[in-house]
């Protein structure tokens, strides 16, 4: 089913086989301990799960789109922000690549200070 | 035998939990949300419910992508919120109807349904938010048992939307064959139209979720025909969740009325909506 | 597309893996059994197939009563032994046909079946006896790739036989709908009579397992409409794996040729069979 | 479906609901690191999992019958025998109250040496 419906990656077969061990990372993060080892040292958990250079950028600059665009979903790749918090509306205005202001008024109808 | 006394359906967007948490109902961005669910609490405290079958998704909280079912139905004596990320939220844990989670699973297995079956499991916001919703958040215990129904709308394959209408028939006739006095709701959960991921982020379609908040009452055989790809379509790429108020509808009778409805968009970034549903004849 | 070639039927008892493992396939107790199983390796190595569908049960390996799926069918690129107690079993890693399991689970879900998708586990004995029985037990890697479909045969409620034999006919469509070359066997294991517990522990029915391996060739209609009771009552407690052999017969033509049938009794407390079918049309 | 075939228990809600510790417990065993824990102090190992006192005298006994009468299931105890060997012919003659020569001679048709 990918890309039939424009802009909106559907979590399919291709899709989450290649996001499969970028998503189980995240995963992880359900652990407290893993939690504790993903803030002491981010690289040595990553490389834990066998992510590539590419995915381990991803995470590492906290790049959401691109995250997504390597197969992540965002309900895994989300408890990465229970770290380095992330407001849910600034994680969606990143993947429509706009600023947050912009997304919260065009995308969501809120007033230029509004949006939670 | 168990009675079904009427179907829920609600959102379960976690900022509305969070909302809650803390103390943000009545802000600018929240009020109105807020403002309308009184009535749908008032109709479970006028009612009575002894059980609530909760239809939800878990959202890559009980399940990784190593093995997802289909369809999955509990039959524990408890269910502990789970840990998202952020620790377990502070709720009480639900009290399962272990003997109607049987019951449920032993009919969907003669007609053809295959479930997973569920002893042992926490549930996610899924569950939580629209218990909390109804039923306000408890100090100690919930008022009603719960018997969760976790269906897959994120990997897909996800199963069919007459599939999940098809479901909620079944469930009908288990729990109006279940041995027992118990005032039984079904909640229908998810939705209305959100996209978390991908360029069309903040997608919702409040028209397309005005109509769904219709015809799920008046003509939810329009809403069981539609695709898979309709869903995600019209609803955005996390929309697939309002096939769950399906299984809701299913349950019941041919014609309804509707008892309470609300809409606010957007919660988060989520069109909002809770539905209270009572069968004419009842 | 992919073409079917045969379907197999074999016991998967742990203790037919074990008599190869420590050589005793010639004892007085082994002999009679793997004396009748060169048929059907020999059909193999004259068929060449490319994947085998193993149907097959998991034995509180792979999954504990926390959650058992109905069905669930695997989409990995690789299944290694699991440890059932005595550690792994020296055997090579299983390596997945991951495209045509997700074609099946497609297919599955868009025909009404529900099942739990598995991108990652491990196999028991269930998969491994008859494999070994099938294909040897190689040095390196398994001629085939192999699509495990897990069946719970053992947590009721157990699936409808009729359900069973259903799920067969459409694997068949699936795997004659798969865009490919592959040439493809599906293996129905487990059984044949047996029971390893309670008081009547070590039945078995000899005259009952003989009518079986003839209907599920030439009358597989009786044998779907049995009852899961019937089931137990006929071959054991254990003897309701049989109900997985109507998978492998559903996916084959109404009518078939038996190229190999071979029955011995007592394979350990099992009552032991092969079975080789061609479509008649082949 | 409880005891509607004679001799014959089925592994069905009421059944399992009631030995779902015990099977869990004997589960765990397929994790090399809890065979040892069994092996060293099986006590110890059995309280890990809530079990009542009637049913650790029956593991602690090797008493198969009496294992399944409280909801065992074959599949899962079972794993108790890759620690305390027990042929599985010597599991099935236990409950069904036979000596093993016996057993193997009037349930399985074996000569009174055989059998395995
Ligand atoms: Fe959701
Ligand atoms: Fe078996």
């Amino acid at each position: 089913m990918e890309d039939r419906i424009p802009d909106t990656p559907l979590f399919d077969r291709s899709r989450q086989r290649r996001g499969y061990r970028l998503n189980k990372m995240a995963m992880g993060l359900v652990d407290p301990a893993n939690r504790d080892a993903f803030r002491s040292d981010e690289d040595a958990y990553l490389d834990r799960f066998g992510l590539s250079d590419e995915e381990k950028q991803a995470v590492k600059t906290r790049n959401w789109q691109e995250m997504v665009r390597l197969g992540g979903n965002v309900f895994y790749i989300l408890k990465i922000s229970a770290i380095s918090p992330a407001r849910m509306t600034e994680i969606g205005a990143h993947q429509a690549g706009m600023d947050h202001d912009t997304f919260l008024r065009e995308r969501l109808g809120k007033k230029p200070a509004g949006g939670q | 035998m168990a009675k079904l006394i009427g179907g829920l359906g609600s959102s379960h967007v976690p900022s509305i939990g969070a909302a809650m948490d803390k103390g943000l109902t009545q802000t600018d961005d929240w009020k109105p949300f807020f403002d309308g669910i009184g009535p749908g609490r008032d109709w479970v405290a006028a009612n009575k419910p002894d059980v609530a079958v909760v239809v939800f998704n878990d959202h890559g909280n009980s399940f990784f992508l190593d093995k997802v079912p289909t369809f999955a139905i509990g039959c524990a004596e408890h269910y502990d919120p789970i840990d998202e990320g952020w620790g377990p939220r502070a709720i009480p844990s639900f009290e399962g109807h272990a003997e109607l989670g049987w019951h449920m699973i032993d009919r969907m297995v003669e007609n053809r349904f295959d479930p997973m079956i569920v002893q042992e499991i926490e549930v996610d916001h899924g569950l939580q938010v629209p218990m909390e919703l109804f039923f306000g958040k408890p100090d100690k215990a919930w008022p009603v048992k719960v018997v969760p129904v976790f269906v897959n709308v994120i990997q897909y394959p996800i199963p069919l939307p007459s599939r999940c209408y098809e479901l909620g028939q079944v469930l009908r006739r288990a729990i109006e064959s279940f041995p027992g006095d118990e005032r039984v709701v079904v909640i229908g959960t998810g939705g209305l139209s959100h996209q978390l991921q991908g360029a069309r982020a903040g997608f919702t379609n409040p028209e397309a979720d005005r109509e769904f908040l219709r015809d799920i009452a008046a003509n939810p055989g329009r809403l069981a025909a539609l695709s898979r790809e309709d869903y995600v379509r019209l609803f955005g790429s996390e929309g697939a969740e309002l096939m769950m108020w399906l299984v809701m509808r299913g349950a019941m009778d041919p014609e309804v009325v509707v008892k309470h409805s609300h809409y606010y968009v957007p919660a988060s970034m989520t069109g909002a909506g809770m539905l209270v549903l009572e069968n004419r004849a009842a």
